[in-house]
């Protein structure tokens, strides 16, 4: 009865810190509420018995996109008389969207109370993935062609953003900021590690150890370190494409292993290796994301400038 | 509760007093938070108030936990304590910046 | 008219309901970086009615209950692709509002030479 | 076959983020291998019919599945010989249009997204791909700069919003029958409130994406305010994807109730995109806005035709839903890249740039005219031979009076707007003068597809045949 009662808060606050955000009248107030959404959803997520979720939910729901709303809000112009919408704006949306939310309800609703059949097949497929984790085995063995595509959609991101962002200003550092981040980076390291590592037998893996890595990196950019992490660098370049890359050459090579059709050992890891193999394949995505992440949100150091030749029109 | 059957009598009153102590400060901060004029007294409530409650949340969960875990809620208050003064400084100093900036517009 | 249990029956409507909040959202609007925001919750809607229908796999009475890693896989790839996804939006209204700002103070800058000639 | 496929536009674009200098040359390398690696799947499939595979060999329904048949290999040939054309003219022309070292990469993952779509028989994965493609169309779309950063962040968003109501429709299968794989999922299909509202969200995303009739306003000002080469690739592939998958759905899983539901509306739609998306291409002052308005109404033909397959289930319309998809992949690619390279040399974006265009700039406006032929349906082109199918499905079914009028119309409305054009090119006595000498070699490139449609017309016989067995 309690956990229901538990339940039901969480839930009407849910609904509440959403509604707000949507309806507040200033957009800082929008993108405060939208990360307490993001926390929130995590907690949901925690108890709904998912934590991998709930960490990543943490990480990119709140953390990352609370960051990158922030950058955007700072190059928002200053309105300085919030948009008013007339009642016939606001009504007709509101009879649409309730409409379809009947219709989605009522189908909702309908849904079975049993769960899929795929739970057995993928413990049945757990012995012969390389890691005794669920989750990770359908990431990186059962459906690692989702997660390919996932990480070229992520360098995507990338590419695209770079080509379109303007130019940021040099934050200004301040020694007090500037030492603690130094303080953490180390821990962030070995935190990053640890998930990294824990993903093969429990919640945590490839994205979150990332994620974690790149509010490091972020924070030590903020404060002008790590100048040399640029995309002109032929060597971050290389990093950061490396979680493709890897992936695609260690696929390659293990069909060379294998003897047989080469559609169907397509992405196939040779049981005996397949553990050592995750592991190498999450390592360099772990890299990867973070490099992507960082410059993502933390965009070009502005002293590259100057020698844009290397990435730009040739 | 399996944990608390365990416990004494004294240590199961110690770390509700405790935790109840946490959630006042919480609650202190959050309405501080709401309710008081400007940035400076804003940051003033929610990170002191905050500090504390924390702190007092994980003393009174310490009396559940064993060696190992007291030591990693000890490493998460410090930590929280540390981050919060450094971003309340920060934000501070964005905040008297920006006061400036409106004043030497005024004049 | 439904078999699920109340507490899976909460979480699915609190996902209807974060959908149709961020769909009402979407089409308001009125700034771009509220529409992105409502496509986050939207998405976050989404992602929740996911984690409940793999938590059903706990509550079931079969030999091995645990809740559906498959289902769990699909949604840290979805929150992958969601947050790349808004990254790259971000960065496009960073641009436009840039663009922007330099048209409003070149027209500012014609304005104040306009009665000097 | 397909690893090859897949795996070669991914490495080369990944090579050419590491080696910007030598981008181009990888592109055109990697499109001509595809392409002849696509040929050779294309006659393997023929030969023995569909290829399908569970990745890494797990069991059904936890492997994700691919499938070659005979329509899917030939799209991916299309795929990697639009894009090695493309590749081309854009290296032709690079240094004029500053296209910039940005499209090479984009361009080899357009390619991967598009080959994967073709390939997937996956629900999730699907979702993946289009994400892929959906982001990877934009950051084409904003390499013209700050002209076109408005309507980049307006299609990213309704791409968004678009994929996200399919994610939601794939969430409720999942939840209904937890299965992914669309064979698996056809057989255990029950036409019930939760299928048809998955069915229902799921096409709606997706006629967003593939900007359908009534949710294409993001695409004229997308496909307009792109370079040429790539609203060629974004107007004749990109929306042929979501399309794709729309007529997966609606012809593998969905259940006959719930198809006899639907088939009129689609049908409905496909007629308003005709006819209003031909009067909009008439009424637009801008050049390059027409041909993407004339992308509007030609999708109108598909969507049609999917309505009639659906509604009389007779192959003569499948084989006319997906020879239309061919005919205007080849004849679209050929109006952008022609009007581009005129409004280019020309220097001006209006249509009345074009005046005299045909004694300027002969070849080019020739091939605007071929591939618009192909577009109005005239004899003997790709164009003309799935309106023909049409018309014969129609006549098979007898009494489609209506149907055959509104087709009639439509094909003069595109006339309409083709001859606009054409017209005002044949106007010699004022000519606009070109802003620098016309160059010969992108004209020839234009110009390629455009035969290329016109030649579908000799091996119409094998064509017709593919396409009607497959109905996908």
């Amino acid at each position: 009865m309690s956990l229901l009662l538990f339940d039901t808060i969480l839930c009407l606050l849910l609904l509440a810190l959403a509604l707000a955000s949507i309806l507040s009248r200033q957009l800082a107030h929008a993108v405060i509420l939208y990360i307490a959404f993001g926390l929130m959803m995590a907690l949901a997520w925690a108890r709904l018995a998912a934590p991998d979720l709930a960490l990543a939910e943490a990480a990119i729901g709140a953390g990352l996109t609370g960051a990158l709303c922030f950058s955007a809000l700072a190059h928002q112009q200053i309105q300085l008389k919030p948009d008013v919408l007339s009642w016939p704006q606001r009504l007709w949306p509101a009879v649409f969207v309730l409409l379809m939310l009947g219709g989605v309800l009522a189908a909702l609703l309908q849904l079975p109370p049993t769960a899929s059949q795929l739970i057995a097949v993928t413990q049945a497929g757990l012995g012969n993935s390389g890691v005794s984790h669920p989750v990770t085995a359908v990431l990186l063995n059962f459906r690692s062609w989702d997660t390919l595509l996932e990480l070229v959609v992520l360098l995507l991101a990338l590419l695209g953003a770079r080509q379109v962002a303007p130019e940021v200003k040099p934050a200004t550092s301040w020694s007090l900021s500037l030492s603690w981040s130094r303080l953490l980076a180390p821990m962030v390291i070995l935190l990053a590690g640890y998930l990294l590592w824990a993903g093969a037998s429990q919640p945590g893996g490839a994205f979150q150890a990332g994620a974690l890595l790149a509010a490091g990196a972020v924070v030590l950019r903020l404060n002008q370190q790590l100048s040399w992490l640029s995309w002109s660098n032929f060597w971050i370049r290389l990093l950061t494409v490396s979680g493709v890359l890897v992936f695609v050459l260690t696929a390659l090579t293990a069909i060379l292993l294998t003897p047989g059709n080469t559609d169907v050992v397509w992405l196939r890891w040779p049981p005996q290796l397949a553990a050592g193999i995750i592991l190498l394949v999450e390592l360099f995505a772990t890299i990867a994301i973070a490099l992507t992440l960082t410059v993502l949100v933390a965009g070009e150091p502005a002293s590259t400038g100057a020698e844009l030749g290397c990435g730009e029109g040739v | 509760m399996d944990c608390a059957g365990q416990l004494s009598v004294l240590s199961t009153v110690l770390s509700s007093l405790l935790l109840i102590t946490g959630l006042f400060f919480f609650i202190a901060g959050s309405v501080g938070m709401l309710r008081f004029p400007d940035s400076f007294s804003r940051l003033h409530a929610v990170t002191k108030a905050d500090s504390l409650g924390l702190g007092s949340i994980v003393a009174g969960l310490m009396f559940y936990g064993d060696l190992w875990q007291n030591l990693l809620l000890l490493l998460i208050w410090l930590l929280v304590l540390a981050s919060g003064s450094v971003s309340c400084q920060l934000l501070a100093r964005f905040a008297k910046a920006q006061q400036d900036r409106v004043q030497q517009d005024k004049t | 008219m439904t078999d699920l249990s109340p507490q899976l029956l909460l979480y699915i409507v609190t996902a209807g309901g974060l959908f149709g909040i961020g769909l009402y959202g979407f089409i308001v609007g009125p700034q771009t970086l509220r529409r992105i925001l409502a496509l986050n919750i939207i998405g976050a809607g989404i992602f929740m009615l996911m984690v409940v229908l793999a938590y059903r796999g706990l509550a079931d009475d079969a030999s091995l209950p645990s809740t559906d890693p498959v289902l769990h896989a699909l949604i840290l790839t979805g929150l992958v692709v969601a947050v790349s996804a808004t990254a790259f939006a971000l960065a496009l209204l960073a641009r436009l509002n840039q663009a922007k700002a330099a048209q409003c103070s070149q027209d500012q800058l014609r304005h104040k030479q306009g009665p000097g000639q | 076959m397909m690893v090859v496929l897949l795996v070669l536009p991914l490495l080369s674009a990944l090579f050419m983020l590491l080696w910007p200098r030598i981008a181009p040359l990888l592109a055109l390398l990697t499109a001509s291998v595809c392409s002849l690696v696509a040929l050779q799947l294309l006659l393997l499939v023929s030969q023995q019919g569909s290829q399908q595979v569970l990745l890494a060999g797990w069991p059904s329904g936890l492997a994700i599945s691919l499938e070659a048949n005979s329509l899917s290999s030939l799209l991916i040939l299309l795929t990697a010989l639009l894009q090695l054309l493309v590749g081309l003219y854009a290296f032709a022309t690079h240094r004029r249009d500053k296209l910039g070292a940005g499209f090479w990469p984009l361009s080899g993952m357009l390619q991967l997204g598009l080959t994967a779509l073709w390939l997937s028989r996956d629900l999730f994965n699907l979702y993946v791909c289009l994400e892929l493609l959906g982001i990877v169309a934009v950051a084409l779309v904003s390499l013209s700069g700050d002209k076109a950063i408005k309507p980049a962040l307006n299609y990213l968003l309704l791409s968004l919003f678009g994929s996200l109501c399919y994610l939601l429709g794939v969430a409720i299968l999942y939840g209904a029958y937890g299965v992914l794989d669309i064979t698996v999922l056809a057989s255990q299909w029950q036409a019930d409130l939760l299928s048809s509202t998955a069915l229902l969200l799921m096409t709606l995303g997706l006629m967003l994406k593939a900007a359908l009739w009534p949710l294409h306003g993001w695409l004229p000002a997308a496909h307009a305010a792109a370079p040429a080469p790539v609203s060629a690739l974004l107007s004749a592939l990109v929306v042929k994807g979501p399309l794709f998958i729309l007529c997966l759905l609606w012809l593998q899983l969905a259940g006959a109730t719930q198809v006899a539901a639907v088939a009129p509306w689609f049908a409905g739609c496909g007629l308003a995109a005709l006819l209003l998306g031909g009067v909009s291409a008439l009424r637009t002052p801008f050049a390059k806005n027409m041909v993407a308005y004339s992308t509007v109404a030609q999708l109108g033909y598909a969507m049609l035709a999917l309505g009639l397959l659906l509604r009389f289930n007779q192959p003569l319309f499948a084989a006319a839903l997906w020879l239309f998809v061919l005919a205007h992949a080849l004849a679209k690619a050929t109006c952008f890249l022609a009007v581009g390279e005129i409004t280019a040399t020309l220097g001006g974006k209006r249509i009345s740039t074009l005046k005299g265009a045909s004694q300027t700039m002969p070849l080019a406006m020739f091939a605007f005219a071929v591939a618009g032929g192909s577009l109005i349906g005239l004899p003997p082109s790709g164009g003309f031979l799935a309106k023909w199918a049409l018309l014969q499905g129609l006549w098979l079914q007898g009494g489609q009076l209506f149907w055959l009028l509104v087709i009639v119309l439509a094909t003069l409305l595109s006339a309409a707007y083709v001859f606009r054009a054409v017209v005002l090119a044949f106007n010699r006595a004022d000519p606009v003068a070109p802003d620098f000498a016309p160059r010969i070699l992108p004209q020839w490139l234009a110009l390629l597809p455009a035969l290329a449609v016109w030649a579908m017309a000799l091996y119409s016989e094998p064509l017709l045949q593919l396409l009607k067995q497959e109905g996908l």
